[in-house]
């Protein structure tokens, strides 16, 4: 016999404070922030205060650019487009949710990010990546 | 100092248990108000919630046998401190009285409300008996809580 | 490391055991997991007693339980016995539990994986392992993830997609004898509904629910046991979380673990292996594993070339996906292959957790001769 | 077993809300005091397990999430689970995992955020068939075994009192604890708010975000690397029964403890622990725990645990003191705990305690506890043989 169990309950992550730049530049400026390793020279976005890759410390935070080339993307149908973007200035891509229908969407293609009206300190303060006229690969 | 955020997120969802063969006889036999317990063939011990196996004699469990819906307290409290009901979000009003009960004829103690929540009413070895609900559902909650025999 | 040089004791892998895969189990998880390990038990000619210690793995958000391996303690014999909780994949659990023997603690250890997906919707479940703060909150689990790094490699090859069309095709038809999948034709997977461009419905593994049960053993001088099996070597790796910090098109985590677990096997090239048993949910995965261990298709025996290794001779994941045992099952697949193939030599067997892969394990058997 | 021992260990400074960090910030620094504390640079870890109870704070497999932060990028990582005793399991995993030979040097770090989840919630969710409906988490169950705990072996509220007041005091000579509190008495104690009879405020241990990590190491990487490392001398794991119900007494009969205890002991050739012993880091969640494992780890006879808090046996000046950090009383992030427990035993025989250390350590016992009668024992020592 199988009886149905709910779960419900509320979390709440602490982004910490590098985290917390990183949302607040989106909400207050519409800026995006990477953060650079003085190991690797890598530049991380979003911006995290260690570099994931060699462990190093990333105390130095740079802005990236809000436009990219699409890294790669895939639709989920009923929910929506998904796409890995790198930002100008960034070594890492940035998964996003991608605004479009599926056909207007090619790996290499320019996107520009378009940041929400009621911005609240999300990630979701970026709507989505929209794609910019004459940025086919 | 820059402002900390935390990101709320919320979990909800369901998921659907099996009750297990065992389990579903003892859930039948709630709806009828009857409590079953099953004895390991190994060390003889009465076990509530029925289950596969006897963890001791590592023996499968067949042998069912009849438990009373009155027992002695073996443990009590009474929880002041409001919990958050994992399955509504809500918070449980308290506070609210809690035992540890041995039904006669189960060898392992069964934790569930007490209707009393008077420390000074509250004693390990007072004899104590289920109130069942109106409507029985075949589940835990049929038995709403012990009251204390006089 | 030390690793190859230590004079490390063997393990026998004594007994298999598993129930499902099946899309949904009726019973409860602790009477699946007392299923399989009770046909593990009697597999090895061994009683609960002559266990030493368990090793279980379960994810408890997966269970929808506190401490998942609670509910399992009976079953798996662990009362006043020592357990360990590997919450991640069969194989890992697998892999501790051969450390376990080589450091010398136990003689006899019994490895415990199951997945039960048919309780929940378990692709709402793996939201809850990405990032929740930079991800998460885009509705992002590892189903998107899966479909990015499809297109990243559609994206280089315009061949890719009808391929992987064809192999799952010839995997739910090796399926067909065993598990839940039902046949059909490229042209019928290609057809069927989009779940993440541009993979569609019919190139998903099919969850199912599943308990898998293994008994390992040290082997002794003077041990008189029929076990064919050794575990000659296990490896397995983290790469980063970010999908945007990763190099999409490879499964360079694989390539680590694999490399681990061969420097322990004194194997140095794919051809070494008689069978493959992948731990892949998607046949794009099937190219990232070939591609990761370097192994060329064009000798596997699919190639037409029947004297080559086997890859997925069952169907792999397309028999049943289920999370967290899946790692296990291929263990007992790979093992279950040696026994029965006495001119097979040796067994890769894999598992793989979180998005696109970024956990991943191999263990490598061998047929004693 | 292939001789391993503790060379490093490394712990956050544990609060009731640490939203300073995020949960892989928390890790990493846990993982940074840790290296630094073993002069191990990152790059010579060669595998590493995290010790976390992930729905407490909602997540599914978080060492995917938080494992690049504890240097796992690109190594060997996994995770163990086991209630309280995660971090225990966890560092008894990495002792295993070292001594197979595969690894040199591995990197054990346990974690926990309360502060992000709920966590009595997140502990009552049981058997969906069976407690649910009733379980009101860790402060629930404690107090109902503890009423008959007390009525089996006559402890009285005083000596609970006693207990906290000892851990309250020990922690402010330990710059990690969440708790600290220099004059606390034990009138404080006794009247401080009743959360569930008889349990008060001050008889249970706190909800804390915190991480810590230790270094483990093959013999010749011990050696070469530590002046005083400290063996694994013994590593035992018991669990038990299911539910609450099945366990009786349980506080006062605890014999996965007691099992445990006795093989580390026969293990490590411990006779007399009170003698033999040196220093000891139980795992107590509540005051009446602490008391229930002097019995159980046979510190005294059945019964006598009352004498022995009485007689300040336990204190920094007793013959065995217990808890010099203030143990799960003063801080207790779930994950992390059992590592913690590990860790003060290792570094009191690193003679790194500072203002905590115990004189002359050779042997310490650290024990983990967890679900509701689960139970590991870990002895080290300065001397391999």
């Amino acid at each position: 016999m199988n009886r149905s169990g709910p779960i419900r309950i509320p979390f709440r992550y602490a982004a910490g404070e590098t985290g917390s730049r990183f949302l607040v530049a989106l909400r207050d400026d519409q800026r995006i922030l990477g953060s650079r390793c003085t190991t690797c020279e890598r530049v991380q976005c979003p911006a995290s205060s260690f570099c994931p890759h060699c462990g190093g410390a990333t105390p130095e935070t740079v802005d990236v650019q809000p436009e990219g080339n699409l890294v790669s993307w895939t639709e989920i149908p009923g929910r929506g487009v998904y796409g890995l973007v790198r930002l100008e200035g960034a070594d890492t891509a940035l998964l996003h949710r991608l605004l479009g229908p599926s056909t207007t969407w090619a790996i290499g293609l320019r996107v520009r990010a378009r940041f929400a009206e009621e911005r609240t300190g999300s990630v979701c303060d970026i709507e989505g990546f929209e794609a910019m006229e004459g940025g086919r690969p | 100092m820059t402002e900390r955020l935390t990101v709320p997120l919320t979990m909800d969802l369901s998921w659907q248990y099996a009750s297990g063969a065992a389990m579903e006889r003892f859930c039948n036999g709630l709806q009828a108000r009857r409590i079953e317990a099953l004895r390991c063939g190994g060390c003889g011990r009465r076990y509530l919630p029925p289950r596969p196996m006897c963890g001791d004699c590592r023996l499968r469990l067949t042998q069912w046998v009849p438990v009373g819906d009155e027992g002695r307290l073996e443990a009590w409290t009474i929880v002041h401190l409001p919990i958050l009901d994992g399955r509504t979000g809500e918070t449980r009003p308290s506070p609210y009285g809690m035992g540890l009960i041995r039904l006669d004829g189960a060898d392992t103690t069964l934790n569930h409300f007490l209707v009393e929540s008077e420390p000074a009413r509250l004693r390990i070895g007072l004899r104590v008996k289920a109130v069942w609900r109106k409507e029985l559902l075949g589940a835990m909650d049929d038995i709403l809580h012990f009251e204390v025999l006089p | 490391m030390s690793a190859a040089q230590h004079k490390r004791p063997r393990i026998g892998v004594a007994g298999l055991g598993e129930t499902g895969p099946v899309a949904a189990d009726p019973r409860s998880i602790p009477e699946m997991v007392l299923h399989a390990v009770e046909a593990a038990l009697d597999d090895a000619k061994l009683s609960f007693d002559a266990v030493d210690a368990v090793v279980t793995a379960s994810v408890d958000l997966f269970d929808g339980l506190t401490a998942s391996n609670v509910a399992v303690t009976e079953v798996v014999g662990a009362v006043m016995k020592p357990e360990t909780r590997i919450a991640a994949d069969g194989q890992c659990a697998f892999a501790h539990a051969a450390c376990q023997i080589w450091a010398g603690a136990y003689k006899t250890v019994l490895v415990v994986a199951h997945g039960k997906p048919s309780m929940v919707p378990h692709q709402a479940l793996t939201a809850w392992a990405m990032d929740p703060i930079h991800v998460q909150p885009l509705g992002v689990d590892f189903l998107v993830c899966a479909g990015l790094v499809a297109q990243a490699l559609a994206g280089r090859d315009a061949d890719a997609v009808s391929r992987w069309a064809r192999t799952a095709a010839a995997r739910r038809c090796a399926a067909m004898r065993r598990g839940v999948a039902g046949a059909c034709t490229s042209d019928e997977v290609l057809a069927s509904p989009a779940v993440a461009t541009p993979l569609t419905e019919q190139m998903c593994a099919p969850l199912a629910d599943a308990a898998c049960a293994v008994v390992l053993r040290r082997l002794d001088e003077g041990d008189e046991t029929d076990t064919r099996v050794l575990i000659q070597g296990v490896g397995h790796d983290l790469d980063v979380h970010s999908l945007g910090d990763r190099d999409l098109t490879s499964w360079n985590g694989l390539g680590r673990a694999y490399e681990r677990a061969c420097a322990q096997a004194d194997v140095s090239t794919p051809s070494a292996f008689g069978v493959f048993e992948p731990a892949c949910l998607y046949p794009h995965e099937e190219d990232l594993f070939t591609d990761a261990i370097g192994l060329d298709a064009a000798h596997l025996r699919e190639s037409g070339n029947h004297n080559a290794a086997l890859f997925s001779p069952e169907g792999g994941l397309f028999a049943g996906a289920t999370p967290v045992a899946a790692g296990l099952s291929r263990v007992i697949a790979s093992v279950r292959r040696l026994r029965e193939d006495p001119q097979l030599e040796r067994a890769l067997a894999h598992g793989t957790w979180g998005p696109a892969g970024q956990g991943q394990a191999v263990s490598i058997l061998e047929a004693t001769t | 077993m292939r001789p391993v021992a503790i060379i490093g260990t490394g712990q956050t400074q544990h609060a009731r809300c640490r939203d300073d960090l995020s949960q892989p910030e928390l890790v990493r620094e846990a993982c940074l005091a840790a290296l630094h504390d073993a002069d191990v640079p990152p790059s010579d870890v060669d595998a590493v397990l995290i010790s976390n109870m992930e729905l407490f704070e909602g997540r599914a497999m978080p060492e995917l999430w938080v494992g690049e932060a504890a240097f796992a990028a690109r190594k060997p990582c996994m995770k163990v689970a086991t209630g309280g005793t995660s971090g225990t399991s966890g560092c008894i995993a990495g002792f295993h995992q070292v001594a197979s030979g595969l690894f040199d040097v591995v990197l054990v770090v346990g974690f926990e955020k309360h502060s992000e989840g709920h966590t009595q919630t997140g502990m009552a969710l049981t058997d969906p068939f069976w407690d649910r409906a009733v379980a009101s988490g860790a402060l629930g169950n404690f107090a109902l075994s503890v009423s008959q705990y007390m009525a089996e072996r006559g402890v009285t509220e005083q000596h609970a009192a006693e207990v906290a007041v000892k851990a309250r005091r020990n922690a402010s000579n330990n710059p990690h604890a969440h708790l600290q509190m220099p004059d606390l008495t034990t009138d404080a104690v006794l009247s401080s708010r009743m959360l569930a009879h008889p349990l008060r405020l001050l008889d249970m241990c706190p909800q804390s975000d915190g991480a810590c990590a230790i270094v483990i190491a093959c013999e010749t990487e011990a050696r070469r690397r530590c002046a005083r490392p400290a063996w694994v001398k013994a590593a035992v794991t018991r669990h038990d029964q299911p539910y609450l119900g099945d366990l009786g007494n349980r506080l006062a009969e605890m014999r996965t403890l007691r099992e445990a205890a006795r093989v580390a002991y026969e293990k490590a050739g411990i006779q007399q622990p009170l003698r033999d012993l040196d220093v000891a880091e139980i795992y107590e969640p509540v005051t009446y725990a602490e008391l229930a494992w002097y019995e159980a780890l046979g510190f005294c006879t059945d019964g006598d645990a009352g004498r022995l808090i009485e007689e300040g046996v336990t204190t920094m000046q007793g013959e065995l003191p217990v808890n010099p950090s203030g143990g799960v009383l003063s801080t207790n992030p779930v994950g992390a705990s059992g590592v913690i427990r590990v860790a003060e035993a290792a570094l009191q025989i690193h003679g790194r305690g500072g203002e905590r250390q115990v004189d002359g350590v050779r042997t310490a016992l650290a024990t983990g506890y967890g679900v509701y009668a689960w139970a590991d024992a870990i002895i080290l020592g300065e001397a391999l043989q």
